[in-house]
């Protein structure tokens, strides 16, 4: 008898059945979808983002539909890291499949001391810094454009928390590379890109910016070629394994993603269009390895770089 | 965690009529909606490639369980609505739903008022429409800008509801705001009762002080652009006083009805 | 009699009859579409980029369609100033409307040469400095990351070509307000931006890369939101007028880039789409103007920009 | 500048009929194209909105300038022809056209030989229907999959076309490339005679390798990616030989036929 191709994996030490993450911010905490959707066909659900304090958010309109694409200015709205710890934290065994928190701060200081929170909760297997929201002002994305911040962010994430640190990218680092390299060498397990653009619409007839907060961040398949890109990039600058996402929402932008180099995929925008998204892109990875004679997606990763490429 | 229920459906578009300039009346096969309550929506994906990327929320406008079939009724706005509009009978139209809460206590023996603004009539229909079915009492108000911009007589009758209707130019009903006829109703008939309304902003934010002076409960039904449609994005939110703070909510989830007195409306 | 809304302008005195423009690249020399259309549509049509020595340009296919935006890798195919100046140069005056000739070397001392070698060549109105390329190796992108490098870049230009000095940016500089700010102060009459988005597209049947040149620029309404953004975040950072492209198709598209401060719009890859875009828009812009009881379309500019926002 | 020329088209879709699975035939009302020459093609948008943003290269299949119709023939390869598969008659449909350079010396004695692969029939079809209406003499090879994929014979006859077919089945006509047919023929007829092909790649590449043996002239229409059609973006370039040096031509100008002898095919 045949074998059916594997899709499990190993990403730092996060046991997951697939490849396929849930991307921060688009799928709350889980819970939003658990009553229809089986969480199962996740490898692993990235939580909303959380910070230290409560933040109400951004001011509506958040949402604007573009070319392909949408902009979101949500802003970080979370009720904070002690709500989290009560009152979110003892379900997420609930989900049913490994969970990542996601986190962000408004200074180095702010994000150990969320990950040293974080360190040792069971019901999280692994955080992810984002340091790449175009939505706040005063935290995110600076963070990602210096190499040299991202090395001291990182190293005093890493100091604290034990389990896997994934490390997430946006695009408006100058040299990319030269971002991610400092964040390896700090100790980050696994890089994440990208995060969403920075971008705007204006209200033709209001002539005035759309987005209660003026600027948003564009995600979905607009994005799609320019993460591709990125990942390809980054895969030839570290060693560390990727999770890729921009505008993933069938198997053949998945496969984009794996071939470019990452071992593992997020999906965001596409779950509002799909909500099916991650159980159709999974049986679809099966019938195309099976059809391939291939025995594991892992097989996949970078097959599309040239070793001259790699570094 | 319950997983018994669908959250998309494909639905056999039965029926897709222009009932006056510009507003769709859609009949859909969909024996799994038939049992969502007034003032829930779903979420109607436009276009099967990614421009427009987004689902657009309509709500139920009425449902046949005996049928298993819904209608929606639609006013074409922009460009995703535009397209539904050129959907032909024959057509799977693609819902998530039946999404967010509807309005409350339907069912309870003192008087409802709906108020509801063009096509703000949407979901208020299905809502006056299961009141008429077990004989409680309501009342019907609407307006709009133009007699032959609103639906006939006939398209309320066989449901037993009486709209009474006011248009900006006078053509049908008497002319002025519908925040009028509540006006002129909430002098003569007092609380208890209670003020269901949807509509634009402006028109709901006066609803809302209207029921504030006569001591009335007021729900109503906010719109606001949508992605997820189920809670996870944070970004329907619309703001609400808590305290004397902000507070954003999410209208697709702890809504789109909300107790009117607590919404922060713009001014 | 109602006067009618004006769309004339002088862009650091270039006499334009509208504020629309063929954006460089999109539009050949101009003769491609002379047979076909009105080209006193355009208020001036920038020329494909030309560089000293005649360049062959980048393996087929050149082309990948992506969602709602295409790649490009030309990798500036032209055949060099000498060929432009015999054979080009002088048939230029049939176009009809101002020509503006966008140049592209691989040092500084090029663009030096390349600008000097045109100024006072009368049938060229303007000079465009390609500083942000992403299809070419050793050019293009790399001098518009560095504000010094603008800098010195610029003031060599600025120093031997005497007409009006166009610096077109692209957005992979780390911090784009500065690199405008440079190019201002060496002395650039006018910014446009912005220039294609590195991206890429991997064939998944073949597994690798699908564009010859591995990677391409990203054009279309797809990149829309981040080229708005970018012309508001300029427009708070330099006082030189902008032009303002990327993905506009519609008077919409137009409008959002001269509200958000753009003084002139080029347009691209709507020409593929639709070849009587500026045609269309200009009507459209007339109507605009005329239902809005504007008599001039300058009063828009940078119109949804608040005062805060500005410097 | 002659700008009497309209580069866009807004044509009449009289018929959209479905020939053989996958290959759809579109009649047109578009009189300003009938007097293109075969070879040339149209530049036809596929969608309304902006996803799929370019249009789609499609070659003139037959023109009729009695009834001011033209006739495209195009297989479904992906989400663009797709989406035109569904094109219904009534319905309006934009062309660029005509653009780039047909097959050449079609009027002219000597003997011309078609040789098609696959679809690569549409061109071909409007080039030998000219000769046979004007009685010069032609041979049409044509090579496909399978018998069923490839029109029936009265889809040539009325247009006085006896294709020879090869089918790698066999189902119809022989097995094996259309190539084994030309190579057939060359070798019992000499030059002076002229090869017009077109095809997948590796076809035409053997085609142009016999002709060179025969020493026939031979002429090629190529396939890429467009994105401008008309000469102005440089992207749909081919590699051709220039002396010893690669040049690269726009297959939508110089093209899409050019003399096969200099076209440098993939190896
Ligand atoms: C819970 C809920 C229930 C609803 N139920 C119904 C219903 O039953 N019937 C019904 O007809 N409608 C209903 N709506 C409203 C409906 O969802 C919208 O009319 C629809 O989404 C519009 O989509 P569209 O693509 O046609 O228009 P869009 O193109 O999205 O535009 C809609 C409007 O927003 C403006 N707009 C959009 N984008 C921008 C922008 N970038 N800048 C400035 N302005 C912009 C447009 O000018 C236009 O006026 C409901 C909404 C909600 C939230
Ligand atoms: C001058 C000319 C004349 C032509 N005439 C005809 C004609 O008369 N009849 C006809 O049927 N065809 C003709 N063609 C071909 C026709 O233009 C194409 O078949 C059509 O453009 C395909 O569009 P699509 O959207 O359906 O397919 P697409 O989705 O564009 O895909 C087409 C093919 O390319 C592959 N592909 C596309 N994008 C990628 C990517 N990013 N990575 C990997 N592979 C990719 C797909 O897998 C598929 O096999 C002609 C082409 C030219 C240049
Ligand atoms: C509504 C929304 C909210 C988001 N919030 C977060 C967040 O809190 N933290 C984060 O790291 N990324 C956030 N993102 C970015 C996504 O995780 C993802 O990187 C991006 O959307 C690109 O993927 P996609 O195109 O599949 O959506 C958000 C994206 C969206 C659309
Ligand atoms: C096929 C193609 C070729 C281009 N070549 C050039 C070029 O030579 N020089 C340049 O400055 N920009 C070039 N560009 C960029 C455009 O001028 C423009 O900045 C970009 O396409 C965004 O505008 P659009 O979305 O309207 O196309 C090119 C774009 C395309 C699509
Ligand atoms: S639409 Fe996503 S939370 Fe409401
Ligand atoms: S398609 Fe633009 S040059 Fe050929």
């Amino acid at each position: 008898m045949k074998a059916e191709p594997q899709l499990a994996l190993e990403l730092a030490g996060i046991k997951m059945n697939s490849p396929l993450m849930a991307a921060s911010g688009c799928y709350g905490y889980g819970f939003e979808y658990a009553g229809w959707i089986d969480l199962r066909d996740w490898g692993a659900i990235v939580l909303q983002g959380t910070t230290l304090e409560p933040r109400q958010g951004n001011p509506p309109p958040r949402l604007a539909e573009t070319p392909s694409g949408m902009l979101n200015a949500v802003g970080l709205q979370n009720p904070g890291i002690d709500y989290f710890l009560r009152e979110v934290r003892p379900r997420l065994g609930e989900l049913g499949c490994p969970v990542i928190a996601n986190i962000a701060g408004e200074s180095v200081e702010q994000y150990r001391e969320l990950a040293a929170i974080l360190d040792g909760v069971g019901e999280i297997c692994a955080v992810e810094i984002n340091i790449s929201c175009p939505n706040v002002r005063c935290g995110g994305i600076s963070f990602g454009r210096d190499p040299a911040v991202v090395e001291r962010l990182v190293s005093a994430v890493r100091r604290v928390y034990r389990g896997p640190v994934i490390v997430k990218l946006s695009l408006e680092a100058g040299d990319l590379a030269a971002v991610g390299r400092a964040a390896e060498s700090a100790g980050a397990d696994v890089l994440s890109l990208i995060n969403t653009l920075k971008g705007m619409v204006i209200d033709t007839a209001c002539r005035r910016p759309f987005l209660g907060n003026v600027t948003g961040g564009l995600s979905g398949p607009a994005i799609r070629p320019v993460a591709v890109r990125a990942v390809w990039e980054m895969a030839g600058a570290v060693a560390i394994p990727l999770i890729g996402m921009g505008g993933i929402t069938t198997l053949d932008d998945a496969l984009q993603f794996i071939l470019a180099g990452a071992t593992a995929v997020a999906i965001g925008t596409a779950n509002f269009l799909n909500p099916h998204v991650a159980r159709d892109i999974k049986t679809g990875l099966r019938r195309y390895l099976d059809r391939e004679g291939l025995h594991h997606y892992s097989e996949l990763i970078g097959a599309a770089g040239s070793a001259l490429h790699r570094r | 965690m319950d997983r018994d229920n669908k959250l998309e459906h494909r639905c056999l578009l039965l029926e897709n009529r222009e009932v006056v300039p510009g507003w769709h009346l859609l009949e859909l096969q969909a024996p799994d909606l038939v049992h969502a309550s007034p003032g829930q929506f779903v979420q109607l994906r436009v276009g099967r490639l990614t421009d427009p990327l987004l689902r657009r929320p309509v709500s139920i406008h009425y449902a046949e369980p005996e049928k298993g079939r819904i209608r929606l009724l639609f006013r074409v706005a922009g460009r995703g609505t535009a397209l539904v509009s050129g959907f032909k009978a024959g057509d799977n139209v693609d819902l998530l739903g039946p999404l967010g809460r509807g309005f409350p206590c339907l069912d309870e023996e003192e008087p409802a008022i709906f108020v509801a603004g063009g096509i703000g009539l949407a979901p208020l229909f299905f809502a006056a429409a299961q009141r008429s079915r077990v004989s409680l009492p309501f009342e019907f108000f609407l307006g709009g800008k133009s007699g032959s911009l609103l639906p006939p007589e006939g398209y309320f009758q066989a449901h037993g509801i009486k709209p009474r209707l006011v248009t900006d130019d006078g053509s049908r009903g008497g002319s002025g705001p519908v925040t009028a006829l509540l006006e002129e109703y909430l002098e003569t008939n007092k609380a208890p009762l209670r003020i269901h309304a949807c509509g634009p902003g402006p028109m709901l934010a006066g609803v809302v002080e209207l029921a504030r002076s006569a001591g009335a409960a007021v729900h109503v039904s906010l719109e606001s652009r949508m992605a997820c449609g189920v809670g996870a994005c944070l970004g329907c939110v619309y703001p609400f006083r808590s305290g004397d703070q902000v507070e954003y909510r999410r209208v697709c989830r702890e809504g789109p009805v909300f107790n009117g007195e607590e919404v922060l409306f713009e001014s």
